[in-house]
């Protein structure tokens, strides 16, 4: 086929193309490599964001406290009980010894108010983790109401109100993460297509030349669609280079001075797996935005 | 062969640029289009290689009816049709030589082939040691004779050219005539467009006489 | 002077030059508009987690626990000498009664455990609020430690490591801030200077055909300093439009919504003068990104 | 007037264009210069109007020194020298009327003259129904007139023509050339740069031949 032997035709007429129209070309691929570097570094604060949250809500737990001088066969029972809820991931006895030196350990610092509570005025407890699914749909407090029933069991404690608020704050996050997110997508999109144009807005009397000497549609378009594709994988290439520098020379140090603080999961750089992804996504996405301004331009100019 | 049956051609803005020519170039023939400025020399040029399409009337060209060609087909019948632009229409961001290995690069032949032929092509012309310029930094003159080293270069079955001579001085004239009296010889159909009644005058062809859009006489 | 003179002359050749690549100039004007836009969502953002993290800030406080057995007047003598401090907002007192009912507020719900404490075992203390200053400089360590020091004091907390934590994650979200906020700047600059660039370039023909009949570059020059003032205020003026919209319809029903539990601060449109100064802002970015273009192209090109 | 006395310009790439050519055109004079295709005709008037600096020599118009003048100084010196270009140079997506009216408006002149002006002058080449078309809609002779009205409209103290009359038949061009005559009557220096011999032997006026970058013949 005419196309696959000319391939070094279409590869020379390409290079030439990117090479006549140096500066708009190399505009063109810092102009991605800034759009995506900002995808990125918001992909990372995303993440991070995430990551705080989703630490927060695995603290989320039901507090079951029990009723003075249950056996502890009762609190087996009442152990075994719990475990056959679907939405319960697992449930802890603390005893009123427990208690106390929990209470004691929560207080710490403050020793003076301790001085005056003595065993006895703590009740023991269970903690009663969920799964994160009740925490996502906010069905917490149903489940805390349902465990209220339990023989044994005096009161239930489950943070009423943060609970809901951790949710709502997650699906918000989300939602901003989604919204921003597609949003400089969407703005990367118009960029990357706005500057193929460009790129072959500049070249239209070459177009009408060729059409002119019978070169066919698509003998035309092809060195286009191949610029349009090395335009955005070098851009995209260039913004994961940049981002290996931010990460390495700022998230990396900031992690280490202040990791635990404000992430659970580690920052990590992109996988091997994600660039590949990135670089397959951007060389489509080249082609796609070549292919369409190609079609306004070169198709339908007959 | 080329004919044309009742062809008229109205610019979208304007009046009529040509109005009921019917015409018939025999395969092999060399005919001079002629006329005063804005006669519809040109119009009738693009007609012939498709660039504009005739407002009403048919135009067959090697046994197609244009007129009803499908667009994908129109490549394949312009790669048989060599033209000269009345404004050259060169590529001033690539050599004279990639210009003129143009019309060979499209129909896909290797590279070895296209180096010989457009080589030769320029040596016709007196180019062939301006091969790796720019046409920004040819003369008038020079610029037109690569154009027309474009249009021979492929060997098309017919050759339109538009004001061929129209920035050559006489000696450059005259041997791009005998250029293209070579190839008509060779068994291609020539159309050249001029005003140039000295060089109507010089070789005694089939001259064809618009005036306002109209022929006015055949001979 | 000829540039007044013909003022009427330079405002259709700008009008001209956009209607002739008007295609350039929407999606100059859009993509403008979506940077500006980003930058201006990441304000927000940015924003709010300041703002948040301001509240907190506001609740660090340090408590002051008195000996047992303190009188009246040798509290309001250590109050006295407390507001002297430059660095103490203010001082208030919690007697023995007022601290067993704040302790009661804060247990609320767990009342079971509250059944032995008594009026006695909690000690009386003084809440000092400290200004956002000390806080900032993370010295506020020290100063609990030079309170420790008074007559009459027994013991000082502040919510030790909490408030060295609180200082060094508002000095990251404000370097996090201003990096990124000048980045994204770094890259509306970079793509409106490149959008212009294309509209001078795409009419070099015309410069120099103008060069040729004589006009003097400050001619040649002024209706693209004009096209480039004009896209960029449009540009800016659809971005505070859109932001309008997204105000509208995203942040202030989230905020409705959510509003207390992340932001303290109201989440107000831009004022009025704000957007003067934006757009006053954005007409000397796009005469100077044209000033720039034009000089690449215009003035070092005779 | 025009003065150069031993110039030579070499292009960066390439061989000499012109080569120690020295030559005086008077105030009120109307001069060819001629030669064949690559001579170095285009390249002498791109000197005289300041598109390229030669290489060497020296080279005085209207008693400016053109190779000590300061850039700011140039627009002005070029607005006394009107030129028609050999490839036209017409902006296609401004009108015909705004291309004529171009070298007008560089001088600031008020809209109801400038409109006054132009209307005349493109009565004058013949091209006053085509007032509001594009230059793509027009042929090729069309063009060159527009140009040839737009070198001519602000009445400048010398004109540089380039193959004026290349794209037009036999009538315009002897139009053309009254043109010529007549503003150079009124005190205008007239430069012209063609290859047509049978143009040149019509008048007989001054001939500047060159060859090769070099002059053979003065008369
Ligand atoms: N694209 C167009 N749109 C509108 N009118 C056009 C267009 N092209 C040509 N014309 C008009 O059609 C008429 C014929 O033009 P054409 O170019 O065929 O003339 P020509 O005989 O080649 O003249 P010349 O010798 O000057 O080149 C002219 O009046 C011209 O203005
Ligand atoms: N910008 C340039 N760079 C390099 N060489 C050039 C440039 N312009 C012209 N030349 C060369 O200089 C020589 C003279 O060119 P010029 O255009 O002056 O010729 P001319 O006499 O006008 O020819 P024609 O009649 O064909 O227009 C030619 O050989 C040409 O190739
Ligand atoms: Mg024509
Ligand atoms: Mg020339």
């Amino acid at each position: 086929m005419l196309i696959i032997k000319r391939i070094s035709y279409f590869m020379t007429t390409m290079a030439k193309g990117i090479a006549s129209n140096l500066y708009l070309n190399v505009v063109t691929i810092i102009t991605i490599a800034v759009a995506f570097l900002i995808l990125n570094i918001f992909f990372v604060i995303y993440r991070n964001v995430n990551a705080v949250l989703e630490g927060w809500q695995g603290r989320i737990k039901i507090i079951a406290y029990l009723q003075d001088g249950v056996s502890s066969q009762q609190v087996s029972a009442i152990e075994g009980q719990l475990k056959k809820y679907g939405n319960i991931k697992g449930v802890r006895f603390y005893s009123k010894q427990d208690a106390l030196s929990e209470f004691r350990r929560e207080l710490k610092g403050q020793a003076a108010i301790l001085s005056g509570v003595s065993q006895n005025i703590l009740p023991a407890y269970l903690v009663v983790m969920v799964r994160d699914r009740v925490i996502r749909n906010g069905t917490v407090g149903k489940l805390a109401d349902s465990l209220r029933g339990i023989q044994g069991i005096a009161d239930v404690q489950y943070g009423q109100g943060v609970t809901e608020r951790f949710s709502e704050m997650l699906v918000m996050v989300k939602m901003l993460g989604i919204g921003i997110g597609g949003f400089i997508l969407f703005a990367i999109l118009i960029i990357v297509s706005n500057t193929i144009r460009m790129s072959i807005f500049s070249r239209k009397d070459e177009i009408e030349i060729l059409k002119l000497v019978g070169a066919t549609n698509m003998f035309i378009e092809l060195p286009f669609l191949l610029e349009g594709v090395t335009q955005v994988l070098c851009g995209t290439g260039l913004s994961i280079a940049l981002l290996y520098l931010v990460y390495r020379f700022f998230l990396y140090r900031l992690h280490h001075a202040f990791g635990s603080l404000i992430v659970n999961a580690h920052i990590v750089f992109l996988s091997g797996g994600t660039i590949g992804t990135i670089l397959v996504a951007a060389a489509m996405l080249g082609f796609v935005g070549a292919f369409v301004s190609a079609g306004k331009f070169i198709r339908h100019n007959d | 062969m080329i004919q044309l049956f009742h062809v008229y051609k109205h610019y979208l803005k304007g009046s009529a640029a040509l109005e009921d020519i019917s015409l018939q170039v025999e395969k092999g023939e060399f005919a001079f289009i002629t006329g005063p400025s804005g006669a519809g020399k040109s119009t009738l040029l693009k007609l012939m290689f498709l660039a504009e399409m005739p407002t009403k009337g048919q135009i067959i060209i090697n046994g197609y009816n244009i007129t009803r060609l499908k667009r994908s087909a129109v490549p394949f019948l312009r790669r048989n049709i060599g033209v000269v632009f009345q404004d050259f229409k060169l590529l001033y961001d690539r050599t004279v030589f990639d210009n003129v290995a143009l019309s060979l690069s499209v129909i896909g032949m290797p590279k070895k082939e296209i180096k010989k032929k457009v080589w030769e092509m320029l040596k016709l012309v007196g180019l062939q040691h301006k091969l790796n310029f720019s046409p920004l930094r040819l003369s008038g003159g020079e610029q037109q004779r690569v154009s027309i080293a474009r249009a021979l270069v492929n060997e098309p079955a017919i050759l339109l050219a538009d004001e061929p001579t129209g920035n050559l001085d006489q000696d450059l004239t005259l041997d791009v005539m005998k250029l293209f009296e070579d190839v008509n010889i060779k068994g291609t159909t020539v159309v050249v467009a001029t005003h140039d009644k000295s060089l109507i005058s010089r070789y005694s062809r089939r001259v064809i006489t618009l005036e306002h859009g109209r022929i006015m006489e055949k001979q």
